[in-house]
């Protein structure tokens, strides 16, 4: 019932305000010199509370997201974020928890940080885990570093380069370049699975790592993943594994078992914390035990049922970022393992993978799969421009949104022409991917009916579609 | 349950399918590499799971909180918390899909805004990890930009965002990071000077600084640009309430840990790294972006913009790795700028200010207490005890109170130093009671 | 972006949990006998928690509502619902507490629930409050039974009638019957305050009480209210006030002054608690020291900083309903009289009485005041018919609804014809005034322009207008 | 700041009325009844109204609950309080423009289907206060619809109850109530006949009754329908979950304290009124309706109905005052109920009944100690104890329980009976905890 909202700043009137404070016994100029003083107040908006409350509402009302609409964004794994783990989070005891304080008074927290890696331990077979890192990106950043820092303890300095498969997610390379390694790119045959042969070619003293997804961006199984890590581990390098789309292995299958080495999980995925609408995440870094002592501090121990965090770790790689992680989400995650067992967690990756298959299936007709065989938690599927009068991914996906559906993430992973990416998620009920699957047969149908309709979508948004090309041509990015 | 699907709802969707049975879609993954076992324990149900949570927090100690370092005690107004637990807020995704996003992107413009704002600059990113990893990226673009391969830390930086610059960059071993001591607590200007070279990308100042010391900014900013260095300030974003904005003494880039405005201490994160840059460099800042245009209609509308710097679309030659951030915080940092305005942030800012002097001078006033710098201060400052402060901190813990940081966490020569933290939470009897406690070590 | 939803039973899936329990060591069976067991389940939705989120949020999304709408009904006093009340009322300290547990236990809550009846005793100048009435009709039944005990007590058992204005709201007279008495209906003048001849030759030794709303429904402060307290008590009648709008009083006068014996508050109007789609409120009873004997138990108590519940409490009416009252309510309510001083109080009432007459005068010309003079927190306006193509004022409400704004109270008080009952409240901006206003002017034009647009608005809205004959004449009002 | 005008805003707004001054708005109100002077304490700012909240709340003791007596500690789901709490809900008033309403009302309609289903009803309305204004509605309606003016309460009803239907009809004299005496702890069938005749409007059948005892409810209905009088059942709605429903058992109306579904204690509010009823009766229920319709282009949609029964239209000759209800409180219990399902509603009465009859058996085991009545119950019973059950109820409570509820609170001849209740979320450990505690009092 909202179409659009003016900005904040543009209702604000001078005097308004949304918050008071007790009064200080004296003003700023009594403790601190002139010169240190900010001359001009800054630009924010000043409103009451009720125009604040009101003005956020009804931005918010402005945006689809899991709890109104199916939200098939591939490699996002948009399942159903259990509002139990939100009040995890928030009580009081672990929300108000300073990160300096003394570990006696914080060993409830600590508990759940040292539980929680065990937990992970177990359902990946590795090691050790840190939870420090923010997101999957500074997961991957994590892991790099840790592999940079076991081949220099070796004494081996001569390692450069990290491979990554073609269909990796951007993040990958651009987190091995971030560590200082050059990055080359290994191709996918056609099957959608790294190519072994490409990848013996390009291993060698130089490699340091080799990283991939698994399952990969395609939603497929690296079937070969074992001789890629003998491969990989033959010419003296690491394997890490992009854990991101661990959602189609929880509960399955322990990727220390695979050969991997170092991988990375993405909590605000696979574990059901909410996005928040680009974040906060967390991405745990677990290794293989040999790789244990390169892992960032503060490390979490457990000495005689006491919690403790060590921060004096010889080999470590250090800090990635200050204190111990973003323990509100990873308090979301230790809730959401909890309320599962074994056979429950198993339930999480096989009615996932029931979900994709079934999407998979009842349009592969129309828009056909990159890969024409079962996926696991995800599928791509291709839109046929030619067989379309001429539509393409993107206006399906804006049509879509008319439709009532989130769109799939498109034109991604990037070998894929004209991908559909489409991960819909255990938590997704059959009547809602059947919904889902009419809405995209019938912009099929509408592509050859009414091609205009579905060319100019969305039509039923607050807006119509944007102008990217006017954004990053003038940008104008604050309201200055 | 999590899962919805009933046996019913399996047994029909393999059939639509066409295939048997669940093992038929797992057939990819060969059955050696499938786990035959998890030691896990048993599902707790939602009521259990509560009760075992309650358990956990309480065994956290509740305490008035004078420890700061890098995260602060401030108040959270209830609207803030009513607002980001939205549903449309909380679940949605990175808006990818801009126009079914534009609530997402409509606040992260104003967040944007209103960092720009506070810190006096022109363009500003829709948020970092945090605090650490922002002065990271910052000094990372300085390089790029200037070409130069030095950053000046100043030991007034806080010790654990030199140790994440470290890790950063210490795999790369670029650009090289080069620490100026500063045993007045300062910076001083000469000091910094003596180390300008033309190799010298930035100079990072920190004000108030990890001592709660304030730095003479100004100056060593207009020193640092003469050497054709840039200058990154890190700024506590409450004290700009009533602190000089650095894009007004002359900075480059901001950066900033967020967590105090809107967010709560969560033993760590989740936090926010704030970043903000005059419009030459905004090209090369991190992370998303989000920009207002317009539709096809030509209605304004807003988008994530400049993806040309991502790693999605320039992979290894992004401008950095981010991907997901810390939204939620920064709109939780959004909506409690709108609630506070220019004159609701002063006043916190001053209440901080108030309250840190005044227990700086009623703790300094106990024998054997001293402060341990001279010069102006935000609501930090060290105190230095007559013994070491890990004693006093374990005397005060049984009083209820996290009386500061002992510094000997981080530089092993200052064992009697106290980093206290006073914020607008702290009240006049916890202060007392503070004092008080302080009274037991006078010699 | 949502237009409707299925029923959740409609939604049902045998075998979906949205939560589950630990089992029990043994089943019913065990421990009951046959017969008592319950032989068919209830026919309630199955549904996992992912699908009971996104029912109830979109449902949600149907909704108008203060966060999201200018709500200007008259006689609710919309106004905003600070968000700091509800966290008070949430602390599990308070939420936890058991009605039966013993004071000792409860100190917390008694403490609030003197403090608040002082806080209203001062604000309103009566010597004692209740707080059990669950809502405003409530505190009416309470006030009427009270006045019955005290005629009843001095052994006057001939007073059977209550006289009420004309412009009364339905549940004065509605409370008056269910306490047993007559009603006999006093009519207003043109001005809109009660005809206090007419009055005069109502009362008489068979009058138990009048009641009077202050100000009235129509805005309007009862000049005269010292001669009606006179003439009532001349009687040996008492004088209730009905106080649900209380706003336009706040801080600035005390209705003991005007010699009313009893009066009943709406909490979830006046004092901010926030009205939940219809409930829960919170009617507190205030009255003078000589009726404070007759109030309902149990009553809180206060002796040496120590917080009691009396329950024997000789002359009282007894129990109003179970437990102390709506304790949830009530805590609001006092956080949100604390984050007042008296001149924060008073300029409540001021900012109503201005927003009020600011709609009243920019609109009247168009919507002609019921009484053309200044109102105080409420003005009542009239569409007339004969200047807008035959449109009424349910075509005029249901136009605004497209414009973006709630109606209006509409048809109330019964004694203006047309009627349009707006209370804008204090906590409206101008700006907001400004555009109510400018809608409505703008529908006084489509009124002529486009006269079938308004009688069959709601266009924009989740559904059209709606049949309410054919909903009563066959009433479906449970899925069976 | 609640208010939101600013100085200018008011003296901008005053022009445009055409006043001088806001004392020209007010001359309506004579000036000797204003108010001079109100003694206020200073106003709290938020940080300081939570503060304050906060020492208040901590003036509560935390207990494990054993107290029942219309009041369960159940455990409410976050998804209820999540959804709840959402403005839309929250914020929202009673649905008078259908229109713009359809949330609500669906909701409603939703809770009146759930209600019914329940209690085996045909009809249930929107809400009413709590449980006992719900007894003294459907008391109130069962004398309209039969003429007769006689009620019989049982003594097994809760005594509270029995309180309020004497205020609420003590006054008008009608309908005249008439307790009858259980000695066992349950309505006798012959004694209650003794004292049906063509009087009686309405039998009230309490099953679980106040001391947790299940009546012989059918039997009892088929008595009272054979005197032409009607059966108002009171029945707990999680009981439901594992006991006959009373539509089947033979009520007429069916009332229930709805607090248990989703709401917390409170301290006794807002707590939530069920009433339903067979659809003979539909029209004579008090209280807002939703009923299901079409709109102008056929669709379907919801709207309050059969309004003619309600004070706004009927005024004194309406069915009853109410107008405000418990809307947010139903909510809660339709949330709730859409959670459960039916088997979870199983599930959760099996732990109760199941977890109560444990500690009845093993608090029955201590020596002193015994069950004050024979006959089957959910989940509440009588313990008797050897000293006043004030005694253990204070010694429990130094060990974190709350015990029960001394019925000497009650009934004077009482004062060794303790209720007690125990919920699906009392543990094994506070269980446990409260039998080892019994054994203190051991003679
Ligand atoms: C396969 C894969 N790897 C890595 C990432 C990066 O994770 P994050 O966004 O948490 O940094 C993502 C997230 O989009 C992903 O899908
Ligand atoms: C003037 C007036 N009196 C009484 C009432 C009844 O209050 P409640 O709805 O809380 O029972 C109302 C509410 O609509 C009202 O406006």
């Amino acid at each position: 019932m909202t179409s659009s909202e003016k900005l904040s700043i543009e209702k604000s009137v001078p005097g308004r305000r949304g918050i008071w404070f007790a009064k200080a016994s004296r003003p700023a100029a009594d403790w601190l010199p002139h010169h240190v003083l900010r001359r001009v107040p800054p630009r924010l908006p000043e409103m009451a509370e009720s125009e604040v409350v009101r003005h956020y509402t009804r931005l918010s009302q402005l945006n689809y997201c899991l709890d109104t609409h199916f939200y098939p964004l591939g490699s996002c794994t948009m399942k159903h974020n259990p509002r139990a783990n939100e009040e995890v989070a928030a009580l009081e005891g672990f929300a108000a928890a300073h990160p300096c304080a003394p570990e006696t008074a914080v060993q409830g927290t600590l508990e759940v940080l040292f539980r929680l890696e065990r937990l992970l331990c177990e359902l990946t077979g590795l090691a050790a885990f840190t939870l420090q890192p923010a997101a999957g990106a500074h997961g991957e950043f994590t892991g790099i570093l840790v592999a940079a820092a076991f081949h220099r303890a070796r004494g081996d300095r001569k390692r450069k380069e990290i491979l990554v498969a073609d269909s990796s997610h951007g993040t990958n390379p651009a987190s091995a370049a971030l560590g200082g390694f050059a990055v080359r790119t290994v191709a996918s045959r056609a099957d959608g699975r790294l190519d072994l042969d490409a990848l013996r070619m390009a291993l060698g003293p130089q490699t340091a790592m080799v990283m991939l997804t698994v399952p990969n961006t395609l939603g497929l199984f690296e079937r070969q993943i074992r001789e890629i890590a003998e491969a990989t581990h033959a010419v003296g390098a690491l394997l890490y594994m992009d854990g991101a789309n661990f959602n189609a292995l929880m509960g399955l299958a322990k990727p220390a078992d695979f050969g991997v080495d170092i991988l990375h999980l993405n909590l605000h995925k696979s574990f059901s914390t909410p996005h928040g609408g680009g974040g906060p995440g967390s991405g745990p870094v677990g290794v293989q035990a040999r790789l244990a002592k390169f892992l960032p501090v503060p490390r979490v121990v457990e000495k005689n049922g006491r919690f403790k965090l060590q921060t004096r770790c010889p080999g470590s790689i250090g800090r990635m970022r200050s204190f111990a992680g973003n323990v509100g989400v990873i308090l979301k995650a230790y809730a959401y393992l909890r309320g599962h067992d074994a056979l429950r967690l198993r339930s999480v990756a096989e009615n996932a993978i029931l979900n994709a298959n079934y999407v998979r299936a009842r349009l592969k007709d129309l828009y056909p799969a990159a890969v024409d065989e079962p996926c696991l938690h995800e599928c791509v599927l291709r839109t046929e421009p030619e067989k379309m009068n001429g539509l393409k991914t993107l206006d399906v996906a804006k049509r879509l949104l008319d439709h009532g559906f989130h769109a799939p993430t498109i034109y991604f992973p990037l070998i894929v022409h004209e991908a559909l990416m489409i991960e819909p998620t255990e938590t997704e009920t059959r009547e809602t991917l059947e919904a889902f699957v009419s809405a995209l047969r019938a912009i099929h149908a509408e592509a050859l009916s009414d091609p205009e309709k579905v060319k100019t979508a969305p039509h039923d948004l607050p807006v119509r579609r944007l102008d990217e090309l006017a954004a990053a041509r003038n940008p104008n990015v604050a309201w200055g | 349950m999590y899962s919805s699907h009933t046996a019913t709802d399996r047994e029909e969707m393999l059939r639509a399918i066409g295939v048997a049975s669940l093992d038929d879609l797992l057939a990819q993954i060969p059955g050696d590499l499938r786990a035959a076992h998890f030691e896990w324990p048993p599902a707790l149900s939602e009521p259990e799971l509560m009760a075992h949570a309650h358990a956990l927090a309480a065994r956290n100690q509740p305490l008035a909180c004078f420890a700061g370092a890098g995260a602060q005690d401030h108040f959270v107004p209830a609207a803030v918390k009513a607002l980001i637990r939205r549903g449309e807020f909380l679940t949605a995704y990175t808006p990818y899909q801009a126009e079914a996003s534009q609530g997402t992107l409509q606040a992260i413009y104003e967040f944007q805004s209103s960092i720009c704002a506070l810190y006096g600059m022109d363009a500003a990113n829709a948020s970092l990890y945090d605090g650490a990893t922002a002065l990271a990226e910052a000094v990372s673009a300085a390089a790029r930009i200037t070409g130069r391969n030095k950053i000046l830390l100043p030991e007034s930086l806080h010790p654990e965002w030199r140790e994440v610059l470290k890790t950063y960059f210490g795999a790369k071993g670029e650009p090289v990071l080069e620490t100026i001591s500063c045993p007045t607590g300062r910076l001083d200007v000469s000091a910094m000077e003596a180390r300008l070279d033309e190799t010298v990308a930035a100079v990072v100042v920190a004000t108030p600084n990890f001592f709660g010391l304030l730095e003479d900014a100004p100056v060593l900013a207009e020193r640092a640009h003469g050497r054709g260095a840039l200058v990154v300030a890190v700024a506590d974003p409450v004290s700009l309430g009533v602190l000089e904005a650095p894009g007004h003494w002359g900075a480059d880039f901001a950066v900033g840990e967020g967590q105090g405005l809107g967010n709560p201490l969560n033993y760590g994160g989740p936090y926010l790294g704030l970043l903000a840059c005059r419009k030459a460099h905004m090209r090369h800042i991190p992370g998303r972006i989000c920009g207002l245009t317009t539709d096809a209609d030509g209605r304004r509308g807003f988008v994530l913009t400049l993806q040309a710097r991502e790693q999605h679309i320039r992979r290894e030659r992004a401008a950095s790795n981010i991907c997901s951030n810390e939204a939620l915080c920064a709109l939780a940092a959004t909506i409690h700028l709108a609630l506070l305005g220019p004159a609701g942030l002063k006043e916190m800012a001053e209440l901080c200010l108030d309250k840190a002097h005044r227990l700086a001078e009623q703790a300094a006033a106990v024998p054997g207490f001293r402060l341990c710098f001279d010069g102006p201060f935000f609501n930090e400052f060290v105190l230095e005890c007559p013994v070491p402060a890990e004693r006093v901190r374990r005397a005060l813990l049984k009083r209820g109170l996290l009386a500061g940081v002992p510094l000997g966490r981080y530089v092993t020569t200052r064992k009697h130093s106290l980093l206290v933290c006073v914020t607008e939470q702290r009240t006049e009897e916890e202060c007392e009671r503070f004092v008080a406690a302080l009274g037991d070590f006078a010699p």
